[in-house]
């Protein structure tokens, strides 16, 4: 992690498009500063984040991935974000177990009006992401001699 | 006839699994979801070398997507370009359907056998086609009218789902117009503007009736279609030996080796995809 | 036990009560049982049951028509009830012969405690808390606890709750959590680098022959995952990443319908401790949302049902 | 004949000499499974517990997945660039005779009409050193399918234990080049040559389970039809692919790409007939059920094989029934498949 001080974090954002999204959007025109490090794609509900898009994300090399929806309660679904609460929970503890920094996968609940929160969240996040390190969960490192190259 | 006889020399940098790269130079819209490409190599010296003949298949790649099986839908007789015909209905294809003109694809063949040209000739020939089971006819068809005084009566019976399911209409013209063909088309669903025949093809096969006399007949289509069509061409006389019929399956190597493609002992690669009835009839009824 | 299994599978094929029977006969080799799916009277005078009866049945419901009168241990009854849950099968249609199971001989601890592999050994027999293993002719004894399936030692129903016909008499559970989550515990010690390294080498064997998913009861999807091509979530290729994600993402499908019954772990041809990632995700389930899995036929599956407060910390 | 003999606890000093000149590879279980790996230098404790690999030899000519090329897409179109050449020469040490048989099966496959340049490359450069079987398993019946725990037929180099020492076969002009590039070696006596006898003979009764496949490929294509029998007989299977993709002679494979960015790779990998996609179309599959994939792969060896390469694609090295989930057994499916039915239309 020697080059760390250049080095910034890849942030995949999905962000409910009822709340969340327009929290970042407010968070943009009310001049909120925050890291440019995440990239946001908008999705209809927070459910809608299966935990394969989670994985895939950090299989592509993103460094993190945050999941922000509606505060529980004020789902425009009504119970959508509850479901993503459990789904995302086991995700979360799950892969803390595998052993991926925890860092790397966070969830939050930003309302439209909350441009300020977004902005910090987002701001925590990154900064978490940059003591954790890039993300080399999946780039091919030394394995004990199982597949050898003559063996292959 | 045999894999061992497919051009060796054809293999990019010797290694059967490596492809070659073509770039297509036109895309013609058969029917919604259908299109044919032409397509010639990137290699000036494979371009002018490269032979194959009626019936036989290649593997194509959208590379980063994957390989799929196409027969070489062009004919032999015409070498200016080559073609290939495809149905938008998996990975590769949705794929190839994204790509224009002057994009590259990967091309591996040319693999497999061929028609029996030579068998064929002073024969009546009856040609039986399905939807886009025409592709690999009209290899043949084409090349047969190239040299068509070598062969006694054609019979074409061509059919599809509805009119806008008609492939190769342009064909279909050209050998209506021909008056040495016998072309009848026919959908199994008309609609207002549809002055053909409406039937599904077997039946309208049993219709025209062409004699099992000096013929052969050459199948091709939905395995629906080829299910039903041996039957009815038995029923004209027509003995298994006087049917042909060139199958398609999932393949992946398109040479004899991953397996998948086989009916009974038989792989489609390896020994076909054109096939004599005799040889596949204890196997196809609950194979194919 | 066998005796009365025997003539109440008949009976029910006689009277007409299931289309099929699904059990245990002998297996091919030493110490084996085998899955016997049939709907011939006369083939249930070969059903058994034994310390060795592996299988989870409950894998075959999904893919049987018509109504089905199965042989179930406690874990089995389990995956029953969790397929009820879900609306995989009806409660009407299936026939609970309920075996009280007191914990399955685990062959590769007995091959590690004889030194042997299983067909050099004679005789493996069970006496209480007992089993004696006869290796040449020579007797050695060991404890029942050394001798189970890590998830027999963590059985929390032997016998099953839910059922339409009992053999026998239903016994004490026998958990000895403390050595069955051993594996677990031990991982837990190290660093996130170094179970994630751990993880890596376990599934850089992996040949992905998939018996995991197939032999799981809640693997039901028509349709896997892996198998989806647009867009190709993993590649269809044995390689560490894909195979881990693989398995990553197969255990948050079935967390909450995970009965921890280690079959994926007792069928991997490869060795991966996958009961090490089930038996994880079957705990983080319960202590999050207090929910384990095939317990009561009318709870709602884990993934339909929420409370109002739970696992806020999680969240920002 | 002037066999030459080895002393077990010198088996490290001649794979350690074999290591100069070739990639040795020997039974290992290192990695977590019992499989054929690159051996360490010192490791010869699988003279201890070895009887057969989990995996079979054939992953080191056929690995589970291996690069057929890769591509880049630049401005110019697309670049191919082909594997760089395989260079290593590799001697395999202690495959079973099986596992030999099954080698010299799948060459059938790979070299027939089109030749398959990377197991080929592999496979001609080898050499295998068999190692007779002095304990076979339970589920082996190898002697049934035309070899023998001790069946020098398909490798280069038999070792057949004599007690303190192992026995040296010389079968192949490979074999016998490389022992006479061999020191250290000591030269075996006629009592040596008895006792090898006396093991072969042992070994060969040990072989307990047996099947008979008289007519089998006639019976099974008169059964071809039989939808009953083979429901029944597919009933239990659960269409993982141990069985296949740890058979010896097993070689389907799957191609796939991987593209990040502008770089991409071809992939082939280990594939099963016991899958429902494996002959899965877009818009058909001629074996969606199970009873006709577990069908094709009893059909394939005992059936098809034979047709086109006159050999039953099966060496009877009993992996199949030893790490089968449910204890599917082909011996038992081959005995019940029908003398005569009545085939059904």
């Amino acid at each position: 992690m020697a080059q760390q001080s250049e080095w910034e974090p890849k942030l995949l954002g999905f962000l409910c498009r009822w709340c969340s999204y327009a929290g970042a959007d407010l968070a943009g025109t009310s001049r909120k500063k925050y890291p440019a490090n995440i990239r946001a794609i908008k999705v209809p509900c927070s459910s809608r984040v299966d935990s394969l898009l989670i994985i895939k994300a950090l299989r592509l090399g993103f460094d993190g991935v945050l999941v922000s929806g509606c505060h529980p309660g004020d789902c425009h679904y009504l119970t959508g974000n509850y479901r993503a609460r459990r789904r995302i929970a086991i995700t979360k503890k799950f892969l803390e177990y595998l052993g991926v920094e925890p860092e790397r996968l966070q969830a939050s609940w930003v309302s439209a009006s909350e441009g300020g929160k977004f902005a910090e969240v987002v701001t925590e996040v990154t900064k978490g992401l940059k003591e954790v390190g890039p993300n080399q969960l999946f780039s091919e490192r030394k394995l004990d001699g199982t597949k050898t190259k003559a063996g292959s | 006839m045999t894999v061992a006889d497919t051009n060796q020399e054809f293999f990019a940098q010797g290694n059967v699994y490596l492809p070659h790269i073509a770039v297509i130079e036109k895309i013609v819209e058969e029917t919604p979801g259908v299109r044919t490409y032409h397509f010639n190599f990137k290699d000036e010296k494979l371009r002018k070398e490269f032979t194959f003949q009626s019936g036989q298949f290649a593997q194509y790649s959208v590379l980063g997507t994957g390989e799929a099986t196409f027969c070489i839908s062009s004919s032999p007789t015409r070498r200016d370009h080559l073609e290939f015909a495809a149905q938008r209905v998996g990975k590769v294809t949705n794929a190839l359907n994204r790509l224009g003109v002057g994009a590259e694809i990967g091309f591996r063949g040319p693999y497999g056998n061929s028609f029996p040209i030579d068998s064929l000739k002073d024969k009546n020939l009856v040609f039986v086609g399905g939807g886009i089971g025409l592709a690999p006819l009209r290899s043949l068809i084409w090349n047969v009218l190239d040299y068509r005084d070598k062969y006694k009566k054609i019979d074409i019976v061509y059919g599809a789902r509805t009119p806008a399911d008609l492939c190769f209409k342009y064909d279909l013209e050209a050998w209506d117009k021909d008056k040495t063909v016998n072309m009848v088309t026919t959908v199994d669903r008309g609609d207002d503007g549809w002055k053909g025949k409406v039937g599904v093809v077997p039946k309208i096969l049993e219709e025209v009736a062409p004699s099992a006399g000096e013929s052969v007949a050459i199948v091709c289509g939905p395995p629906i279609m080829i299910r039903f069509t041996f039957p009815a061409l038995e029923k004209l006389g027509f003995k298994p030996e006087q049917m042909l019929t060139t199958l398609e399956k999932r393949m992946k190597c398109g040479i004899g080796k991953c397996g998948r493609c086989n009916i009974g002992n038989l792989y489609v690669c390896r020994d076909g995809p054109v096939f004599s009835y005799a040889q596949i009839k204890d196997f196809v009824s609950s194979e194919y | 036990m066998e005796q009365k299994l025997r003539q109440e599978a008949k009976a029910l094929l006689e009277q007409n009560k299931v289309d099929w029977i699904i059990g245990f006969e002998p297996g091919s080799l030493k110490f084996t049982a085998t899955p016997l799916i049939t709907r011939d009277k006369n083939d249930t005078e070969r059903l058994i049951i034994n310390p060795f009866i592996v299988n989870n049945l409950a894998d075959f419901l999904t893919g049987i028509k018509g109504r089905v009168g199965i042989v179930a241990k406690g874990c089995d009854s389990r995956s029953i009830i969790s397929l009820i849950q879900d609306n995989k099968i009806v409660r009407e249609d299936v026939v609970i012969l309920a075996v009280p199971c007191p914990g399955l001989i685990d062959l590769v601890k007995i091959e590690r405690l004889a030194g042997k592999d299983r067909d050099e050994l004679d005789d493996i027999s069970r006496d209480g808390d007992k089993v004696t293993v006869t290796v040449d002719g020579q007797k050695k004894e060991f404890a029942i606890n050394q001798t189970l399936f890590d998830h027999c030692l963590a059985c929390e129903l032997p016998t099953p709750q839910e059922y339409d016909i009992l053999l026998g008499e239903p016994g004490p559970p026998a958990p000895e959590l403390e050595v069955s989550g051993q594996n677990i515990a031990k991982l837990k010690e190290a660093l996130p680098a170094e179970r994630w390294e751990f993880w890596q080498n376990e599934f850089s064997r992996c040949i992905r022959c998939y018996a995991c998913r197939n032999a799981c009861p809640a693997c039901f999807c028509q349709r896997c995952f892996v198998e989806e091509t647009e867009p190709q979530w993993v590649m269809p290729v044995p390689r560490w990443q894909d195979n881990l994600i693989f398995q990553i993402i197969r255990n948050i499908h079935v967390a909450g319908r995970c009965t921890d019954c280690g079959e994926c772990e007792r069928v991997c041809p490869v060795n991966i401790p996958l009961r090490s990632l089930a038996r994880e995700m079957y705990g983080i389930v319960d202590e999050l949302f207090s929910f384990k899995s095939g317990m009561d036929k009318e709870a709602l599956p884990l993934m339909a049902h929420y409370e109002q407060e739970e696992a806020e910390d999680l969240f920002k | 004949m002037a066999d030459k003999k080895v002393g077990k606890k010198d088996i490290a000093g001649l794979l350690e000499q074999w290591s100069q000149q070739f990639a040795v590879f020997a039974p290992s279980k290192e990695s977590g499974v019992a499989a054929m790996a690159e051996w360490d230098g010192k490791d010869i404790s699988f003279l201890d517990w070895y009887r057969n690999t989990v995996v079979p030899p054939k992953a080191i000519f056929l690995p589970p997945m291996e690069e057929l090329f890769r591509f880049q897409k630049g401005k110019e179109g697309y670049n191919i660039e082909p594997p760089p050449k395989d260079k290593h020469k590799r001697l395999i040490f202690g495959v079973r005779p099986c596992d030999a048989r099954a080698m010299a099966i799948l060459d059938m496959t790979f070299e027939q009409a089109l030749e398959d340049p990377y197991y080929l490359s592999r496979r001609k450069s080898a050499i295998l050193v068999g190692l007779g079987c002095t304990n076979p398993c339970e589920s082996c019946f190898c002697t049934s399918m035309g070899t023998s725990p001790t069946d020098q037929t398909n490798v280069d180099l038999m070792l057949i234990d004599i007690g303190d020492d192992f026995l040296i076969e010389e079968v192949t002009a490979k074999g016998k080049e490389l022992i006479a590039k061999t020191s250290g070696l000591k030269g075996a006596t006629k009592e040596d040559e008895a006792k090898a006898k006396q093991a072969k003979e042992t070994a060969y009764n040990k072989v307990t389970r047996k099947l008979d496949t008289e007519g089998i490929k006639d019976r099974l294509l008169a059964s071809f039809d039989d939808e009953e029998f083979w429901e029944k007989t597919a009933a239990k299977c659960i269409s993982c692919g141990i069985c296949t993709l740890l058979c010896p002679t097993c070689y389907c494979f799957d191609i796939n790409d991987e593209m990040v960015k502008q770089e991409g790779t071809r992939f082939r990998s280990w594939d099963s007939c016991g899958f429902p996609n494996y002959t899965k179309m877009p818009m058909e599959n001629p074996r969606q059920e199970k009873w006709r994939r577990v069908r094709q792969k009893v059909c394939h060896k005992y059936e098809f094989y034979p047709m086109t390469f006159n050999v039953i694609a099966c060496t009877g090295c009993g992996r199949c029934i030893r790490l089968c989930p449910v204890n599917w057994d082909i011996t038992q499916v081959i005995e019940s498949v029908p003398a005569r039915t009545e085939a059904k239309k």
